[in-house]
């Protein structure tokens, strides 16, 4: 696109807009995405998301198991920073599918650890948002909170990343007995880190006025573009599918879902979408207080089927992640290999909203539109 | 006048956040550091910590089931049969073994520590231990061979298998032939590739 | 509503359009539908009020050996019901209408079946592969797909 | 001292060489030193340790920084512009060496007494823009253009506010030499401008709140000037990732970074000298005169290159608008007003 402008002078100038990579090697676009970008200065004018880059063929894969209990390692690969959840989701497909009922026990512990486990994502997507905009401290408190959640999941599972924890069925370990004080501990020392978090960074004027009224997302148009989580709970729709459609033992606990209400700035703005994770890590803290007070005793692994072969049929099942709605696509064919699983993740319907919101921001704001869309990447490509 | 309470607003706040902020910083300039020194400070590791397998040899039977439950194929067993005069030993829980296993590898670059080969073994005899360090330079030294056998042993119990399959039946000489074939795959592999032996750790 | 009263309601509105109802399959049932009205349909569950199926969930495609198919499971954030439509298309012909008019999040998932499938989207405005590279061939998750020995002039060894 | 050393070497060449080259006894000392400090302070500001093993906590660490850009690969991009490309950190550095010419590091010493020492740092000090804007172009890289132009812009419209400070510094002490500003405040800390000036008392309570109005625009411009957090826009590292220096390696890399840190110190020592005395002791008298005044200048300066380093670590970065907000609207128009308010209180006090 070229456009003539006149100048004062009457000469004519020619302007043209630039086409500019960001990514697939960018800090800001949080791995290997790689924005297209029609930008007139510092005006962004088009964003084209290429994705792929980090396409590890989950699906094909799944496909090729031998077993339904293979794929879990596979599906902690998807959401690297919030395995917990995408364990629990694919186990709840599968539960479904082989229309198996579990202990309780084993449900409290899975909330327990997948809350710890948003609190951990959360930690994360605030700290990297933190850095898009500049500020590069409280990245770093972040992960060190980050840490000791780490090193809970792997005094319980011996993994810190991605764990195989959550099995179809029950779960590989019981919870070690310095779980639960370790655990209290962490709690008290987190609430005061909010504080300090808040103070250092959500309430800075200058973040405030880097990320208010940037990237303004409407509830309607992100219905309809399939957002869910934070996303759709920044723009003020109160849906959480653990208040909406419990699944686990959500039900029992008493928690309030964090919506956006556009304190600073517009409704839907990249600050509301901040905010929320901010107070959902608070409402998950509530969640694990309630559970650890209430946890009830036996065996984690006595609903472990010995061979999982599910009879033919179809089962959808989605689960709060710390993206949003994470749904797992399973149909069987009575073999024990599966014969489709399609992933329904968050990140990759999030995204796609990225060029419709973007359009005329400046450069700045689309690394603060990009981080408060809180993108995994390996989620986005699989 | 809304605009100039807006403008003075604006710098009000933040002057007052910028200096909350750095009283915040200044607060943790004097706050011990989490951080710690590796490799010379080591974090002590859980007990089920889950880092490099392991294969105690002494208990394996061969049974393949390790294998069956890897995700990613990264362990490779071959076995050749006993014949009923061979006395392999028991296991350390009192089974007896049957099977000559003269090939079990690991390529702990595959490997993605999900512990799935742990809980099927019926012996025990494959963990994970709590090593974490074992970097190389060249991707062939992370392929582990944990067999025990030298190619001498394995040669005597192929002809021993041999033997007995001639001796026996016509129909068990198809079985021979798998083992003259597993012999001629492992050949191929020692002169390529010498995998080292690891070391049970401390 | 149920599956059943969905599915009634669907009945008497569109008739013949309605393939196949899939009841007994379990735990999710399905109903096949024509694809030439699938538009129709679509737009009938967003819009009808009693239904209000405002969110696409997912959109998948499938190899069914002999035919291809695309499964939408949609729900309302409304009503909190769900709802499970699959359309299905001859894999030498596997054209599907797109839906990306009615629910915007079918774009990527259209271009992800498209790749991953080859089930063509007629009217999807940017019908182009989204995971794979964009010089690949063949679809990788159809049943019968042979993974390549050489990707430009590249050894593909896993 | 400067008259010493051209009697040195009578008629010669040699004499105005060694004047030129004694900053660098002074710069590549501190900035090592800084960038040790950096280093630590953000480390302990996030519960970090940073260096420890070169030397005692990590002190030999900057030395090995420095060893390791000399040795790196010096890399031109084939589609560069060799020549600017080459040129311009050097034209950078220029742009901040020349300003310690005029820096009154004691009473004795000072590069080049000129009487119009306050307009040639600001003149000079503009200078680095022109590296800037051609190390982004030859770069050959769209990234590094929108560093460069950022910069250009950004040190432009900060020039601004800076110099409307300096003029009112001037209107008070009635003289541009940087020697003799010092000299004026020299007697302890009651007389440095920040506290009103070595006025009557009436005229220095009035003056008093105007001048830390200024002092906080002058700081506020000075880190604007220096690229650094929440103005370091032109680098960005998560939006421009480096901007102007992306495509900088080895020796050319670390000219730029120590144009950056000698800067800072620039900017901090033009702060001392309008508002903190100079190299005037803040007891008087007292501890005063030859090392003590070097003492305290470099003293003053570093404490505002350590506030500097603190804000870097604390605040994020602000946009390339919101920069302009901040110059034009803000500091500019507060600056204006105080001038005009010192230039009455000065004609009516």
């Amino acid at each position: 696109m070229e456009t003539i402008t006149k100048t004062s002078h009457g000469r004519t100038l020619r302007t043209e807009e630039m086409v500019i990579n960001m990514g697939p090697q960018h800090p800001s676009t949080h791995g290997v995405l790689r924005l297209e970008l029609v930008v007139d200065g510092e005006i962004v004018i088009d964003v084209i998301p290429h994705i792929g880059y980090l396409h590890r063929c989950f699906e094909k894969h799944s496909e090729q198991m031998t077993n339904y209990q293979q794929v879990i390692p596979y599906v902690d690969r998807m959401d690297y920073v919030a395995s917990m959840n995408s364990e629990l989701s694919f186990a709840i497909a599968a539960e479904k599918l082989l229309k198996i009922q579990i202990p309780e026990r084993v449900d409290y512990i899975r909330v327990i650890m997948c809350e710890l486990q948003r609190i951990a994502s959360h930690l994360i997507a605030i700290g990297t948002y933190g850095i898009d905009i500049g500020a590069f401290t409280p990245f770093l408190f972040c992960f060190r909170d980050r840490e000791r959640i780490l090193d809970l999941f792997e005094m319980t599972c011996g993994a810190r990343l991605l764990y195989n924890y959550i099995w179809i069925g029950g779960l590989s370990h019981d919870l070690p007995q310095q779980f639960i004080p370790t655990l209290k501990e962490f709690i008290v020392d987190f609430r005061k880190n909010i504080k300090e978090l808040n103070d250092l960074l959500s309430f800075n004027h200058i973040f405030i006025k880097r990320t208010a009224n940037i990237g303004v997302l409407p509830a309607d148009v992100a219905i309809n573009y399939g957002c869910s989580g934070p996303m759709l709970r920044g723009s003020g729709v109160k849906w959480d599918l653990r208040k909406d459609e419990p699944y686990s033992v959500y039900n029992k606990f008493d928690f309030e879902v964090c919506v956006g209400k556009g304190e600073v700035g517009t409704l839907g703005d990249c600050w509301d979408r901040y905010i929320v994770r901010v107070d959902e890590m608070e409402q998950s803290l509530r969640i694990i207080e309630q559970a650890i007070q209430t946890l009830p005793e036996g065996n984690v692994q006595s609903a472990v089927p010995k061979r999982i072969r599910p009879n033919p049929g179809e089962a959808y099942a989605r689960a709060e992640s710390p993206r949003g709605e994470l749904g797992f696509y399973i149909m069987s064919d009575g073999t024990g290999t599966p014969y489709r699983i399609k992933a329904r993740s968050p990140a990759f319907v999030n995204l796609s909203i990225i060029s419709e919101i973007s359009r005329g921001c400046m450069i700045a704001d689309l690394c603060a539109i990009t981080g408060s869309v809180d993108i995994v990447l390996g989620e986005v490509d699989r | 006048m809304n605009a100039i309470t807006e403008y003075f607003g604006n710098i009000t706040q933040s002057l007052k956040t910028i200096s909350i902020g750095m009283g915040v910083t200044f607060k943790h300039l004097f706050t011990p550091a989490v951080t710690i020194q590796y490799p010379t400070v080591k974090m002590k590791l859980p007990e089920r910590s889950r880092n490099r397998l392991y294969v105690n040899m002494d208990d394996c039977i061969g049974c393949d089931q390790c294998s069956k439950a890897c995700p990613v194929n990264c362990i490779e067993i071959e076995i050749i049969k006993s014949t009923p005069e061979d006395d392999l030993g028991i296991t350390s829980s009192g089974q007896k073994k049957k099977l000559h296993v003269p090939v079990f590898n690991i390529d702990i670059a595959k490997c993605c520590y999900c512990g799935l080969c742990v809980y099927p073994c019926p012996t025990e005899c494959i963990y994970m231990t709590n090593v974490y360090e074992f970097s190389e330079f060249d991707r062939n030294n992370l392929i582990y061979n944990f067999a025990k056998m030298t190619p001498a042993e394995i040669e005597t119990a192929q002809i021993k298998v041999k033997k007995m399959d001639e001796e026996t039946a016509a129909k068990k000489v198809a079985a021979a032939l798998v083992a003259a074939q597993a012999k001629a795959a492992l050949d191929a592999t020692t002169q390529t590739s010498t995998p080292q032996q690891p070391t049970e750790p401390q | 509503m149920t599956f059943q009263e969905i599915t009634e309601n669907l009945k008497q509105k569109f008739g013949t359009a309605i393939v196949e109802v899939k009841e007994t399959v379990q735990p999710d049932p399905y109903i096949i539908v024509d694809p030439n009205s699938l538009k129709e349909i679509s737009k009938y569950l967003r819009d009808e009020e009693i239904l209000t199926f405002d969110f696409l969930n997912c959109l998948s495609g499938l190899d069914l050996k002999g035919k291809l198919a695309v499964v939408y499971h949609i729900s309302s954030m409304k009503h909190k019901h769900s709802f499970v439509l699959r359309v299905e298309v001859p894999t030498d012909a596997p054209t599907v209408p797109s839906i990306e008019s009615i629910w915007k999040s079918a774009n990527w998932h259209e271009r992800e079946a498209f790749d991953m499938y080859g089930i063509i989207f007629s009217d999807h405005p940017d019908l182009r592969r989204i995971l794979m590279p964009y010089d690949w061939e063949g679809h990788p998750l159809r049943k019968d797909y042979q993974v390549p020995e050489f990707y430009n002039g590249m050894k593909v060894t896993y | 001292m400067i008259d010493w050393i051209l009697t040195q070497f009578p008629d010669s060449i040699l004499g105005y060489i060694i004047i030129c080259a004694v900053p660098l006894l002074f710069i590549l000392p501190y900035a090592l030193v800084t960038i040790y400090l950096e280093m630590k302070m953000s480390a302990h500001m996030q519960d970090r340790v940073a260096y420890m093993r070169t030397g005692w906590h990590g002190t030999l660490q900057p030395f090995a920084d420095i060893l390791k850009l000399l040795q790196k690969e010096d890399i031109i991009p084939t589609a560069a512009d060799k020549f600017l490309f080459i040129l311009a950190p050097y034209i950078v550095f220029i742009g901040t060496y020349a300003t310690f010419a005029v820096l009154p590091f004691t009473s004795s010493y000072i590069g080049s007494d000129l009487d119009l020492g306050l307009f040639y740092l600001v003149a000079v000090s503009s200078l680095v823009v022109v590296g800037i804007l051609m190390s982004g172009w030859a770069s050959n890289n769209k990234w590094s253009l929108f560093g460069a132009l950022r910069s250009a812009a950004q040190i432009v419209s900060y020039e601004i506010p800076t110099a409307l400070v300096l003029l009112s510094i001037v209107m008070i002490a009635g003289t541009m030499n940087m020697q003799q500003l010092s000299q004026l405040q020299s007697g302890g800390i009651s007389d440095w401008y920040i506290f009103g000036g070595p006025f009557p008392i009436v005229k220095k309570l009035l003056l008093l709140p105007l001048m830390f109005i200024l002092f906080l625009v002058q700081l506020t411009a000075s880190m604007a000037e220096v690229n650094r957090t929440p103005f370091d826009i032109p680098e960005a590292e998560s939006e421009l990732v480096q901007g102007y220096n992306t495509e900088y390696s080895g020796m050319k890399f670390a000219i730029f970074y120590l144009a950056e840190y000698a800067n800072l110190f620039a900017v901090s020592a033009i702060t001392v000298v309008a508002f903190f005395g100079g190299w005037g002791s803040p007891f008087g008298s007292f501890m005063s005169g030859g090392v003590w005044d070097l003492f305290w200048f470099v003293l003053k300066g570093m404490f505002f290159v350590s506030i500097n380093i603190w804000l870097r670590w604390t605040l994020p970065r602000l946009r390339v608008d919101q920069l302009m907000y901040v110059s034009w609207k803000v500091l500019t128009p507060f600056a204006l007003v105080c001038m005009i308010l010192i230039g009455y209180i000065l004609v009516a006090f």
